[in-house]
């Protein structure tokens, strides 16, 4: 499969198994995104081929965290398949408790954390032990907004204390706190990287795989906050084999994502 | 006994709160009965912190057949469809008995020139409705003076001064007829009597800021002024009643 | 698909990281490997270093080389500094330099008609195309104030955050001198929505090589939802066109 | 010598050595710069009886490394015994080695400025390979040096290789104190006095604190002008064997001219 | 070549850096070192704390000092805070005060029409000048200040060296602006300036003591221009600036 023709032909990704580890739905209160409801993600995702996307609604993050919950499940049971759940804890509320979003099958595969938007409450808090030990019990993905050095190393601090749940360092393998990530990747065998990122330079993705090894890094695209197709884009036209291409797509999220 | 009405409170369910605040709706009306506050204009925190439009709707549901709220949603200048057009916006004011607006320029970032609001501040001005921001989170003073001087017709309540801004306060008083302030947070010592002395007690507001205001503190402000009886009751409720009268949907 | 850049740094810069590409020749490969026909090329030295000295530099590294469209930093004569108006006009003749980017905020001036007026008539007078980073302005305020300042000179702003569409599209819509660079317009369905209200021609292809991606900013353009010719007066229609009424 | 009496009246200082350590060569992005090429320096210089000053580019410090070394090259070619050179090696480019430049003659010491470049602190390793070929050939490294973190650092390489002379540039403006302790602690580091404002009696609590023979003159000149540096120090209450010493003296046993 | 301070400072600062000749004596004896004959100085109490207070205190430390003249501190009456026009009119001709400073963004008032046109509109009517910081209106609203009391002289202090682009065009737009060399001090800054614009738009200041007097002198008298310019900056300017006040 040559994976530079798909661009210039405008060609969807037909025959590779895509899943985005790093999307959100839902109204952004700070700036007016593009169609961000879980129909219009379909939309494009059916345009570009890709399988499926796990989301975080953005308004629970900022706002009330039940309706946040409650508003990603309603999305994954109209677009079952395609559309899966991060469940967002909040800090400050004592009742906040996700165990219901996993009782059963509900379309939620992992926990969001983003402490930064939520009062900068640091990453590795004790008020979110609560959504951590669920996630080690169950071994679920947590995906971490990590943007600045001092937030992928609490990333990592709660790797190191829950080994069962897999840590993905968002965003932070490709901004100027990557060498951290770097470092957590390679002390940590449960903590991998994202490609999410509104802009980097080219080679960026080629230097973390070099880096941290492919089996690292997952796909993802933080749609509806931006686009996905010029991520996707830039891993097709990138200087990596297929097999890496392919793995970083999909395969190494249907590893620890139950898909 | 003077009666108060609150023109700057929150309803709903805000992500960061702290233990013993009044976060709930039975909190907020117990803390306005021992403060004697009859009504309080009241915005939705979804509709300031995380989600406008769904945050405008739920506000509607939770002061369902409350008399004790008087509703007011936040605005938002709509391009690309995002959300209810002008008139739309002002259609549905007026179908949900809204009597007032909010402006939240810095939270969902956009610009407060003609080019942006125009359209929703025309409306205001034709509805004879007052249109509620506040300073410090939202504009700096010495852009209310632009905002003043931008839409005359339309009465600008500013809330959240602070006591640092008398300065700056002072000439735009004298220059825009159309600036109300609010005196949650306005504690600069001796700060309403020297306002209602060179500028009219007609131009004050009482609000609190709940639940992050304190609302004993506010009514203590207007109760222990060293101003007249007269004046503590138009700006406890008199000013607000007035132009809340005039809003003609 | 042609695609012409409408934003390259040649030159090297002073902060770089590993694997960033610095050399032309890495440069043209990603061009090469993205399908970029040609570039418009500023240097890094007339950015950070010496604006003259930095313009004859990207003289001598495009000389005779037909994939960089040349491209002069400018700045204002103060002081008998850099170049008068009419010394800058007659160099860009002779050096076949069809447009001009500014620095406002790196290279600290003002933008308001007392100091910028001759230099933007001029702007105006031959149909130069002035070019900007959004960073560059101190706000949307500025930039709205900008465009409406100098009105009949074509403006191209790229590396516009997808956090600024609420500030920009009323601007969009009472501007029809403001265009965008697409490099790093990565809203959600953003080519399309522009296409759909603004039309295509506000659109200008550019990369932001080698800090940009330029692999990013070709995907933006093929995998949007807009019509052939829509991709095509975006990829080069808009600056080809922009360029050739240029009268020097 | 009477030094009022040849300010006041507007003529250059006669019968003295002066030797400028701190001035530089080519434009500097954020601000306009009066005349920023050799010929103006030179200009101002020989205006000044300044017999004879040490450049470095602002371009190799802020732009391109190579570029703005060559620039520096081109000046002490034009104007031999006059304009000396600093070379500027760059951190983040691996085939950067200012070695060529060092061997060129007029080039007679090493300039370093971390802030510019990404900040990045001057004892970080990347430097490293420079300050060894300075410490072997015993060359004066001058650094910039405004904030206190600045300043431990520069102290820092100062006693990881002892045969460099370094010399603080500014002073230390914001951390003096921490600049006059440090140069009392280890007898290779030196001040210069290149301050655009400072007030009076500045350099006389640097002579007080660490003695007129660990103070250099250092005017920063283009980036802004000597003549105000060289007034400060001539109106200065201190002796006229201190002022020769700061003003050209010591500069000469420094760069061993 | 005989020097006259437009602008210094008195009192005792908060803080002070070592050695830094902030006492009143300190002070005169620099000047003598200087040859500067007199001096324009205003309160740090004014400049700092309570405006009314420093400026009379002002007037009794200078009294029993000819060198010194005073410069008042000066902000919009708001609630009655300051002197209004008259009463500000009366209280100078009266102390012998002939120039003003303000300090817009220390003082939190905004420098638009709307809260200094009462303020302003006196400086103009007397011919007073009226001096500021740079750092009190940078950039553009150095030229909006200049733009919006065209009668009124503004002279700037504290420049330093990086302010070229922003002050040429102002210089262009705006015939009321002049600049205090205190530490104006770009390569060959008066030299250029008297070139493209005039020496009559110089005037000699020190800044003492937070600038150094050695050094502001030594920028005067060392610069590459004509000794008539040189007298015009050392103390013509100024002095021709202070004669036309009218009371």
């Amino acid at each position: 499969m040559d994976f530079r023709e798909l661009v210039y032909g405008q060609k969807p990704f037909e025959g590779v198994f895509v899943f985005d580890v790093h999307g959100h739905i839902g109204f952004e209160q700070g700036s007016q995104l593009g169609p961000n409801d879980g129909e219009s993600m379909v939309h494009t995702m059916d345009r570009m081929g890709v399988d499926g996307i796990c989301v975080s609604f953005s308004p629970g993050i900022r706002g009330a965290w039940k309706r946040g919950n409650d508003q990603t499940k309603d999305t994954c049971k109209r677009l079952p398949g395609r559309v899966f759940g991060y469940a967002v804890p909040n800090p400050f509320h004592a009742e906040c408790d996700l165990t219901p979003y996993f009782e059963e099958d509900l379309g939620f595969r992992g926990v969001k954390i983003h402490g930064n938007i939520q009062g900068e409450t640091p990453e590795n808090d004790p008020r979110y032990a609560h959504a951590f030990e669920l996630a080690n019990r169950l071994k679920l993905p947590v995906l971490f907004h990590a943007w600045m050095p001092y937030e992928v190393d609490r990333a990592a601090d709660v790797a190191s204390r829950y080994p069962d749940l897999n840590v993905i360092i968002g965003h932070g393998g490709l901004t100027f706190a990557r060498d951290r990530a770097v470092a957590a990747c390679k002390r940590y065998d449960n903590v991998f990287c994202d490609t999410a990122i509104s802009s980097a330079p080219d080679g960026s993705i080629e230097w973390l795989v070099d880096k941290v090894g492919v089996e690292k890094v997952l796909y993802g695209s933080d749609m509806s906050f931006f686009d996905c197709i010029h991520t996707l884009g830039k891993l097709a036209l990138a200087k990596l084999s297929d097999t890496d291409k392919e793995k970083i797509l999909g395969l190494n999220a249907k590893k620890i994502f139950d898909l | 006994m003077l009666r108060f009405i609150d023109a700057r409170c929150m309803l709903g369910e805000r992500c960061i709160i702290r233990e013993g605040d009044p976060n709930t709706k039975e909190a907020i009306l117990e803390l306005m009965d021992r403060c004697h506050i009859e009504k309080a204009i009241v915005y939705h925190a979804m509709a300031r912190e995380s989600e406008l439009p769904a945050g405008n709707m739920a506000l509607i549901g939770e002061t369902a057949g409350d008399d004790r709220f008087i509703r007011q949603w936040c605005a938002l200048p709509s391009y690309f469809g995002e959300y209810m057009s002008a008139e739309d916006f002002f259609d549905a004011m007026k179908q949900h008995h809204v009597t007032s607006m909010r402006l939240l320029p810095k939270t969902c970032g956009y610009s407060l020139r003609p080019h942006s609001i125009g359209k929703l501040m025309d409306l205001a001005a034709q509805c004879h409705m007052p249109v509620f921001i506040d300073l410090g989170t939202e504009l700096t003073t010495d852009e209310s003076y632009d905002l003043c001087k931008m839409y005359p017709e339309v009465d600008l309540v500013f809330g959240n001064s602070g006591y640092r801004e008398n300065r700056r306060l002072g000439p735009i008083l004298e220059q825009c007829p159309n600036f109300y302030l609010g005196t949650g947070n306005y504690v600069a010592h001796c700060g309403i009597k020297l306002f209602c002395e060179y500028y009219g007690a007609e131009r004050l507001i009482f609000d609190t800021g709940l639940p992050t205001g304190s609302a004993t503190a506010a009514v203590s402000l207007i109760g222990y002024a060293e101003i007249s009886d007269e004046e503590k009751a138009l700006i406890a409720h008199g000013n607000i009643e007035r132009l809340l009268g005039e809003v003609r949907l | 698909m042609r695609f012409i850049d409408a934003r390259c740094q040649l030159g090297r810069r002073c902060v770089i990281r590993e694997n960033e590409p610095v050399t032309k020749a890495e440069i043209l490969e990603l061009m090469d490997r993205c399908r970029i026909e040609r570039a418009v090329a500023y240097h890094a030295i007339a950015k950070e270093g010496d604006v003259k000295a930095g313009n004859m530099e990207l003289l001598k590294d495009t000389e005779g080389d037909s994939r960089f469209l040349r491209q002069w930093v400018a700045l204002p004569h103060t002081f008998g500094e850099f170049m008068s108006v009419e010394e800058l006009l007659k160099g860009m003749k002779e050096n076949s330099v069809s447009s001009i980017r500014m620095f406002p905020k790196t290279h600290g001036y003002s933008l308001k008609p007392y100091a910028l007026g001759k230099f933007m008539d001029a702007m105006a007078e031959h149909k130069i195309p002035v070019f900007m980073t959004y960073n560059e302005l101190a706000s949307e305020d500025a930039l709205y104030a900008m465009l409406t300042d100098y009105p009949k000179v074509n403006f191209i702003i790229s590396d516009v955050s997808y956090r600024e569409e609420r500030k920009l599209f009323p601007i969009l819509e009472h501007c029809p001198n403001f265009h965008i660079g697409t490099g790093n317009y990565v809203v959600h369905g953003g080519v399309k929505t522009m296409c759909e209200y603004f039309g295509a021609e506000r659109m200008i292809f550019d990369t932001g090589l080698p800090t940009g991606s330029a692999a990013a900013a070709v995907s933006l353009i093929c995998f949007a939802e807009i019509s052939e010719e829509e991709k095509t007066l975006i990829a080069s229609g808009n600056l080809e066109r922009m360029l050739s009424e240029v009268e020097l | 010598m009477n030094w009022e009496q040849y300010i006041f009246e507007g003529k250059p200082f006669e019968g003295i050595y002066i030797f400028d350590v701190h001035g530089h060569v080519g434009a500097h992005k954020p601000f306009q710069l009066g005349g920023y090429d050799a010929d103006s320096v030179a200009k101002t210089c020989r205006r000044m009886n300044v017999d004879g000053v040490v450049v470095s580019s602002l371009p190799a410090l802020a732009s391109d490394w190579k570029w703005g070394n060559e620039e520096v090259a081109a000046s002490v070619d034009a104007y031999p015994g006059l304009i000396w050179g600093y070379a500027s090696p760059n951190p983040f480019y691996e085939d950067c080695d200012i070695t060529p430049y060092l061997d060129l003659p007029g080039f007679v010491g090493v300039k370093i400025h971390g802030d510019m470049q990404g900040s990045t602190p001057v004892n970080d390793p990347r430097y490293f390979p420079t300050y060894e070929v300075a410490n072997e050939r015993g060359l004066p490294v001058l650094f910039h040096a405004w904030l206190s973190a600045e300043v431990r650092a520069a102290a820092d390489v100062a006693r990881r290789y002892p045969n460099t002379k370094i010399i603080l540039g500014h002073s230390g403006m914001t951390a003096r104190d921490t600049a006059l302790e440090v140069a009392r602690t280890c007898d290779n580091i030196f001040i210069d006095t290149a301050i655009s404002s400072t007030y009076d009696n500045a350099i006389e609590v640097l002579v007080d604190k660490v003695g007129a023979d660990r103070v250099v003159y250092g005017s920063d000149i283009c980036f802004f002008d000597c003549i105000h540096t060289m007034g400060k120090i001539a109106l200065a209450r201190i002796s006229d064997t201190d002022k020769e010493k700061i003003f050209g003296l010591n500069a000469r046993g420094l760069f061993s001219l | 070549m005989r020097f006259f301070d437009a602008s210094c400072r008195l009192g005792r600062p908060a803080a002070f850096g070592e050695g830094m000749p902030w006492q009143t004596d300190e002070i005169l004896e620099i000047m003598a070192r200087c040859h500067i004959d007199g001096a324009l100085a205003y309160h740090i109490v004014a400049r700092e704390g309570e405006t009314q207070d420093g400026n009379e205190l002002l007037l009794r430390e200078i009294a029993q000092i000819p060198q010194l003249q005073p410069q008042w501190c000066a902000l919009p009456a708001t609630y009655d805070e300051f002197l209004h026009a008259d009463a500000l009119r009366d209280a100078m001709k009266e102390n012998g005060v002939r120039t003003l400073r303000i300090a817009p963004k220390s003082f939190a008032h905004s420098a638009r029409p709307y809260a200094m046109k009462e303020l302003m509109g006196f400086a103009a009517e007397c011919r007073v000048p009226v001096f500021f910081d740079y750092g009190e209106a940078p950039c553009d609203e150095l030229y909006e200040i200049c733009h919006d009391y065209p009668d009124v002289s503004f002279v700037i202090t504290n420049t330093a060296y990086a302010l070229n682009r922003w002050l040429g065009p102002v210089l262009d737009a705006c015939g009321n602006l002049y600049l205090g060399t205190g530490n104006y001090v770009p390569h060959r800054g008066l030299e250029t300036f008297c070139k493209y614009y005039a020496a009559d738009r110089l005037v000699f200041n020190t800044n003492l003591p937070t600038g150094s007097a050695t050094a502001a002198v030594s920028l005067v008298c060392f610069a590459d221009i004509s000794k008539e310019e040189k007298e015009l900056i050392a103390h013509g300017n100024i002095e021709r600036l202070l004669g036309e006040v009218r009371l």
